[in-house]
């Protein structure tokens, strides 16, 4: 690997980084919009308020930073950037196509979901931060969040280390075969449920819930850093989105000419599933706290422990 | 950058990268923002209300028998992903499968006690 | 290497079969009124695996790689597993009524008494770091919660805190030794490590340093003096079982533990631990037996007491620096702490029947004035298993395990250690004594005793008439030494 | 790299949660540093395993098991120090002083 | 193969336990009843074999504990013969004794039970031929003792009892660590074969220290000066018949281990330190004279006297001489019949004056009670060791084998003890006789005379006159003790077992 590669590599990153969260964002405006029988933004930029988000971010930039007296200044500023960069790194090792991926680690899955379990604390730090009691239950209501859904997740995310034999990200896409679209149809919708739910995106948005608690552990932020927080949901969006396509539906694998249009098959789906995930939030009331545990407990873990079963059993007999 | 800590360099480097991005980010806006402070705008905001009481007041930690649950059975994913990874590998087999299940099995007791002892349902 | 090893099941079979009925057991809880019987039961049906592999006669290991194995059993085990499942059955018993007079959760109770027996089971017959490690820390996690298990009890409480906070800094400083060893030998499994060792090697100084930190780990756990401190505080805040629990079993894992480490892996280092032992060992019991001759509550005692025995379960161990065959120096170790535990549990099971006076588990020692009045079976009884302790006849199971422990002093050199302990031995039997002669004394008007529940009753039964057993026939347990 | 650099920095770790444990009076804390000293553990079994090149790799293998014990103690610790803080409104280790030795006790 | 000597010990452990099944009034008649049996069994067993050229009898030897090398080994011989009848003797005196209705004993049962384990204890050591076996059963004297004293002692019973169970708890630590630095040493704990062997296998230093241990630890319970102080305390304080056991047996337990273990096992070892045991012994017989003296308790002065006479004994031993061995033996008897009756005496005295304290009762005791008073001249007269009594044979014995020690032996120096142990003597002879004085002779103090002292009753008779009539007979024929010594002890000495 040249520096030129390592360069190139870093920039890519970087800016998918960069781009696909507002993309995604501005999806979320515009299909909102719609769903709800408005137009959303319309002006910035001119078509269709394309800039609309980059207009957002330009505000922020410029706007007032206010720490509160009663706030433990040096946590309160750190935490959007605890938020954010698991994000990032968690990118880097996603691949886009055969071969493409900017690093190829061994144990790629476990890396991913370790890395994107840290995210979750930059919430708990802004909340416990803040001095402000809305805030600390927000962040309190995230970790538990954290708590619950982290085990369906990861044993949804072993189903198909299981089935693939590895924990390689490249390898899982790999062994893939479009028949796993059925037999692991369940942890499907586990890991994408449990991963919504770790992004405290709606109807999970309990620690967020502005009718109770104003904006949780965000409630105290304003200008720039708030605007880090919102970028972080986003690029979790994407994320979660880039992470279930590579493990469940076949990354950059397609129909046809995978190994040539493998990053656009593999954009496809995840812009499909963040449609998805806008839809949801659209179209769904937010669970109640019991409910939020209950769903995990009671439904996703076992859920997933049957899946598990099934998954071995099929390995096993099929070998 | 090469080989197994090539790989965790190349990772280091870009959250070296991040971390001069956010810096960067919050320097513009040190540079573009205007800082007018008064003890008004610096109150904990409650609403609009004048606080009552502490931020840091006491809350109920309901969630903490959550939390134990998960550190129990999260960290047994320890032992789930190597295996996950070689028990359908020739050699292994049936047996292989047979012990896992009795690992899951005991952690499937673990939920069945913890819901049968009320913890799961919300009090 | 295939890739599976194979799994002798009878083997396993004991710890398997105690798991299995700590999950049955937490299980049937929530559905049943009553699991005192599921979890006897349990003990007994391990019981009688391991009657099926004492007949069996031969030593089996499992979980074997190129000739080293990872579970073992072989007549060490057998002893220490025995001795572990009686003292087992004897806790369950004497617990039944202490759980229901203080309302602990029997289901929880249960489940973490055969959970940490399953453990101590396990430590016998592990033959490599990784298992005696886990097994230990089986045996440490569900005793962390028994001790807390009265849960209003701000005592309780405390006596938990304080256990655990020693126990898993002793975990860690042992598992930090555990890694050096690791790094200078390149293995886990006991036997290569000894091999290793036994080598010169220019990590002989790191794996110096590690040898001595987990025998610091081991301290704590068998709660040598200085190690020691948490040892009565915890005794006293616990139930009375747990207590019963800590101060046999767990101890007697312990010393499983350390004997397997000491005698297989770390032998060729001898010189470096022996007089490290040796020293712990002398500083226990005489810290112990100072200590509890002002003892006023009698699960104080029993804790400063405990400590002082294993100051002379320690000893053999310390005479390895003089050069003496190893085998006979562990085998004494492992006779008396074969003896003690079944007399110690003697002990706690006749003071559970006391019950919680005062705030004390098993109540003053004032409190035993005349017992031998109204309960002169018990009296007896205690009686018997107090001079048992004491090392005196009538109680020869004592004597014959302190002379062991004697022999293997002498025998490696260690003069000035059996003097020590001989001097020990006398201040041990004042408080033995002086806890007796009240037994017999007169009572005083105020103190009700009350009838024997029969659980109990059984319990200390089934403790007399093992110690009278070991009283007459030593041999089932003395000699034994690991490997033969 | 040399087996040296994460061994020392393995004993740094250590020595620090020795010093936590020994200097902290907080009970999480003392916790806390007690996680340091375990992970410090862990580095130096992950370094050993490779630098040896175990074949079983042993190292990895504890390490895994470490990770498990540790989490497990955590659970129970926090437990246990909440159950204390709920009967004594305190977690400092000094301040647990109902069931030390009475003074006619001690030798 | 012999059972009788299992017999010995057996008959009074299963008695002691049937004692505490059957009514409170029986039990002393039970007690007597087992006693009895014992001490015929003793006598019987006495008299089944010859003396001559020693060697042991009636041997039983089964392995018992073969980790440890404990045997079932026992035996008698010339050595143990007297004392067993000795110890067999003084339990039944002492159960008839306390079966008199005046004794008013209570919570028989007990008592009665305790007695018999004792016995056990002292029968089982003096036929022990296993070390361990022997500790074991040194050591099962003490509880039951330690328990007679606390229960049924005098006002200062429960320090007297403590004191006397750490001091002889001490002794038998030490004691035990040195049996088995004779193991360590030699991987053997019989008695016979040790002796056989004759020290072979032990280095001289390991002698001397396995020597000092054992001897160091029977020493407290002989007792030897200065580990003497528990003795007073526990003797005065203890019930009469406790009394008599502990001067009567107990003391003998360590000179016979003396005797039987140290000086056999540990030739090098006793040559080494025989020396300073014949000074503790004879400055234990000055300072015990001069400390009766001082007394004005009758118990005290008599427990003092104990610790005179083990003197003599430990003179006797420390010659390494087979006569001062057999004058050591002899001793020993004498002192157990001797001592046992004026404890007995004393005790009886205690129950009718209420005190023992000299200046408290006052002279004219045989003018008031002329039996119980002819009594106790008899006993004092035969303690200081008037020709024609027991007591005479033994310390005479004893000075005379000083005279003559071991050939090793440093002659001028045991000289000096023959002569500072002939003073001790003769100032034995001088606070026996102010004794008399002061409580037989005399008049009859003031206040006593109107209220009609007792005289000895029937019953007192049966427990007191068998000791009178030994002490004759003894005094007269002491072949009857020396013979089957004799040759025993000879046997011994040269080394051949």
């Amino acid at each position: 690997m040249t520096i030129l590669e390592v360069v190139l590599r870093l920039v890519l990153v970087v800016a998918a980084f960069l781009i696909l969260p507002l993309l995604v964002g501005q999806m979320e405006h515009k299909a909102m919009a719609h769903m709800q029988a408005r137009l959303g933004p319309m002006h910035a930029g001119g078509f269709h308020g394309w800039a609309q988000l980059i207009a957002d971010g330009v505000k922020f930039v410029q706007k007032e930073h206010v720490v509160p007296t009663e706030a433990d200044r040096r946590v309160f500023s750190l935490a959007p950037a605890v938020a954010l960069l698991p994000y990032m790194i968690v990118l880097v090792v996603i691949p886009v196509g055969p071969g493409l991926v900017a690093v190829n680690l061994d144990i790629g899955l476990f890396f991913v979901l370790a890395v994107m379990s840290v995210s979750v604390l930059g919430s708990v730090m802004a909340g416990w931060s803040s001095g402000n009691k809305y805030s600390l239950l927000g962040g309190l209501r995230s970790a538990a969040q954290l708590m619950a859904y982290e085990l369906p997740l990861v044993l949804a995310a072993s189903s198909v280390a299981m089935a693939a034999g590895t924990l390689s990200l490249s390898g899982i896409v790999e062994a893939w075969s479009p028949w796993w679209l059925l037999w692991q149809a369940p942890a499907l919708l586990i890991f994408f449920v449990a991963g919504l739910a770790e992004l405290a995106r709606p109807p999970f948005d309990m620690p967020v819930a502005d009718s109770e608690i104003v904006l949780g552990p965000y409630t105290e932020y304003t200008g720039l850093r708030f605007a880090l927080f919102l970028l972080a949901e986003y690029a979790g969006i994407v994320v979660l989105c880039a992470l279930t396509a590579v493990l469940f539906l076949g990354g950059w694998r397609g129909p046809f000419a995978s190994d040539d249009l493998g990053p656009v098959w593999f954009l496809a789906k995840v812009f499909v599933l963040a449609f998805v995930v806008i839809w949801l939030r659209v179209s769904n009331p937010r669970l109640r706290a019991d409910q939020l545990q209950k769903l995990a407990w009671q439904v996703l873990v076992p859920l997933s422990l049957a899946q598990l079963a099934l998954t071995g059993v099929v390995k096993v007999v099929a070998s | 950058m090469q080989g197994y800590f090539g790989a965790y360099g190349l990772i280091a480097l870009l959250l070296v990268v991040g971390a001069v991005f956010v810096a960067v980010a919050l320097s513009a806006n040190r540079l573009l923002r205007p800082a007018r402070p008064t003890p008004q705008k610096l109150l904990t905001y409650e609403c609009g209300v004048d606080p009552v009481g502490g931020g840091w007041a006491q809350s109920y930690v309901r969630y903490y028998v959550f939390t134990f649950l998960y550190v129990v059975f999260a960290v047994d994913a320890v032992f789930l992903f190597p295996w996950a990874t070689v028990f359908a590998a020739p050699g292994f087999g049936l047996a292989t499968l047979i012990e896992m299940f009795v690992f899951l099995g005991f952690l499937a007791v673990g939920i069945l006690y913890a819901w049968r002892k009320g913890v799961l349902s919300w009090a | 290497m295939p890739a599976v090893q194979d799994i002798d099941y009878l083997a396993i079979a004991p710890p398997l079969i105690l798991a299995l009925a700590a999950i049955l057991v937490l299980v049937a809880e929530t559905f049943l009124p009553r699991v005192d019987a599921l979890a006897i039961g349990g003990i007994v049906l391990a019981g009688g695996a391991e009657i099926a592999l004492t007949a069996g006669g031969r030593t089996r290991g499992t979980f074997c790689v190129d000739g080293s194995c990872s579970f073992v059993v072989d007549d060490f085990t057998l002893l220490f597993q025995s001795v572990m499942l009686i003292a087992g059955v004897i806790v369950v018993l004497m617990a039944q009524v202490e759980i229901r007079d203080t309302r602990l959760p029997a289901g929880e109770f249960y489940f973490l008494i055969l959970g940490a027996l399953s453990g101590a089971l396990t430590l016998a017959a592990g033959r490599d770091l990784v298992t005696l490690l886990v097994s230990l820390e089986v045996v440490s996690l569900p005793l962390f919660a028994l001790v807390a298990l009265r849960r209003y009890d701000g005592r309780s409480s405390e006596a938990g805190v304080k256990m655990f906070l020693v126990s898993v800094v002793s975990t860690a400083v042992m598992l930090f030794g555990i890694s050096l060893v690791y790094g200078a030998t390149g293995t886990l499994f006991l036997d290569r490590i000894g091999a290793v060792l036994a080598t010169p090697s220019p990590l002989e100084s790191v794996a110096g340093v590690g040898v001595v930190l987990v025998l610091v780990g081991f301290g704590f756990k068998v709660s040598a003096v200085p190690f020691h401190f948490w040892a009565p505080d915890t005794y006293q805040g616990s139930p009375v079982a747990v207590a019963a629990f800590l101060s046999v079993v767990s101890k007697a894992a312990g010393f499983a533990g350390l004997a397997l480490v000491l005698s297989i892996a770390f032998a060729p280092f001898a010189d470096v631990w022996g007089p490290l032992v040796a020293v712990l060992a002398a500083v226990s019991m005489t810290v112990g037996n100072l200590v509890a001759l002002r003892q006023k509550t009698v699960i104080r005692l029993l804790a400063w007491s405990s400590i002082a025995q294993a100051g002379y379960m320690l000893a053999p161990l310390g005479a390895a620096g003089g050069g003496a065959p190893l085998g006979e120096l562990v085998a004494a170790t492992i006779g008396y702490v074969a003896i003690y535990a079944l007399m110690n549990i003697g002990v706690f099971a006749v003071i559970s029947f006391v019950g919680w006076v005062g705030r004390h588990g098993g109540g003053m020692l004032d409190d035993y004035r005349g017992l031998a009045r109204t309960n002169p079976l018990v009296a007896v009884a205690l009686a018997f298993f107090l001079a048992c302790l004491a090392g005196l006849p009538p109680g020869l199971a004592g004597l014959f395990a302190k002379i062991v422990v004697f022999q293997g002093t002498i025998l490696g050199g260690y003069g000035w250690l059996a003097v020590i302990m001989a001097v020990n031995t006398v201040i041990g039997l004042f408080y033995y004594l002086a806890w007796a002669s009240r037994l017999f004394a007169a009572r005083p008007e105020t103190v009700q005793f009350g009838q024997v529940k029969r659980p109990v009753g059984v319990a200390i039964g089934v403790a007399a008439l093992g110690t009278v057993l070991i009283s007459v026939l030593p041999q089932v347990v003395l000699g034994v030494s690991i490997g033969g | 790299m040399h087996v040296a650099y994460p061994v020392v920095l393995a004993a740094m770790l250590f020595s620090i949660g020795v010093y936590g444990v020994l200097a902290r009076r907080n009970a999480i804390l003392v916790l806390m540093s007690v996680e340091l000293m375990l992970n410090a553990v862990n580095l130096n079994l992950v370094v050993f395993d490779v630098w040896l090149a175990d074949r079983l790799g042993s190292g990895q293998v504890l390490t895994l098991f470490v990770i498990v014990i540790a989490a497990a103690e955590v659970g129970l610790g926090l437990a246990i120090v909440l159950q204390v803080f709920r009967n004594r409104a305190t977690i400092a280790i000094d301040a647990m002083t109902e069931l030390n030795e009475r003074d006619e006790e001690k030798l | 193969m012999s059972v009788l000597p299992v017999l010995f010990f057996a008959i009074p452990l299963i008695g002691c336990i049937a004692v505490l099944a059957v009514p409170e009034r029986i039990a002393v008649v039970l007690g007597i009843v087992i006693t009895a049996v014992t001490f015929v069994l003793t006598v019987v067993a006495a008299m089944s074999f010859s003396y001559v050229g020693g060697g042991m009898h009636l041997v039983t030897d089964l392995s018992w504990i073969p980790p440890i090398g404990l045997r079932f080994h026992l035996g008698i011989d010339g050595v143990s013969v007297p004392l067993v009848i000795l110890t067999a003797l003084l339990c039944l005196l002492g159960m008839i004794y306390v079966a008199r209705r005046e004794a008013g004993l209570e919570r028989p049962r007990a008592f009665v039970s305790l007695l018999l384990l004792t016995e056990v204890g002292m029968l089982g050591t003096f036929i022990s031929l296993d070390l361990l076996l022997f500790f074991v059963f040194f050591e099962v004297v003490l509880i039951p003792m330690y328990a007679l004293i606390a229960g049924w002692g005098g006002a200062g019973r429960v320090r007297a009892a403590r004191q006397f169970i750490l001091y002889t708890l001490l002794g038998s630590g030490v004691l035990l660590v040195g049996l088995l630095v004779i193991y360590g040493n030699t991987s053997t704990l019989d008695m016979v074969e040790l002796a056989a062997r004759d020290g072979a296998g032990m280095s001289r230093a390991v002698q001397i220290i396995a020597f000092v241990l054992v001897a160091g630890g029977l020493a407290v319970k002989v007792p030897m000066w200065p580990l003497h102080t528990w003795l007073p305390d526990a003797h005065s304080e203890a019930p009469t018949v406790g009394s008599v056991l502990l001067a009567g047996v107990l003391l003998k337990m360590g000179t016979y281990g003396l005797i039987r273990i140290a000086l056999p096992t540990l030739p090098e070892g006793a040559l080494a330190v025989a020396p300073f045991l014949g000074a503790l012994g004879v400055i234990g017989i000055v300072y015990a004279a001069l400390a009766c003296l001082a007394q004005r308790n009758l118990k005290r002065l008599i427990a003092f006297s104990s610790v005179g006479h083990m003197g003599f004994v430990l003179l006797g031993i420390s010659t390494l001489t087979a006569a001062g061995v057999n004058a050591a033996l002899l001793a020993n008897i004498a002192h157990g019949l001797i001592t046992g009756l004026l404890f007995f005496l004393v005790g009886g005295m205690a129950e009718r004056f209420g005190s023992t304290d000299m200046d408290k009762i006052g002279g004219g005791t045989l003018t008031l009670a002329p039996r119980l008073g002819v009594l106790l001249i008899i006993a004092a007269v035969a303690s200081f060791g008037l020709p024609g009594l027991a007591g005479f044979w033994g310390e005479m014995l004893a000075m005379l084998a000083a005279f003559n020690p071991a050939e090793s032996l440093d002659r001028g120096l045991y000289l000096a003890y023959m002569v500072i142990a002939g003073i001790g003597a003769v100032l034995t002879a001088a606070y026996f006789l102010v004794m008399l004085r002061k409580v037989a002779q005399g008049t009859v103090a003031a206040w006593r005379r109107d209220g009609g002292i007792m005289d000895v009753t029937r019953s007192e008779m049966v427990a007191w006159v068998p000791l009178v009539v030994l002490v004759l007979v003894v005094g007269i024929w002491p072949g009857l003790v020396l013979g089957p010594t004799a040759e025993t002890v000879s046997a011994y000495l040269s080394g051949g077992g």
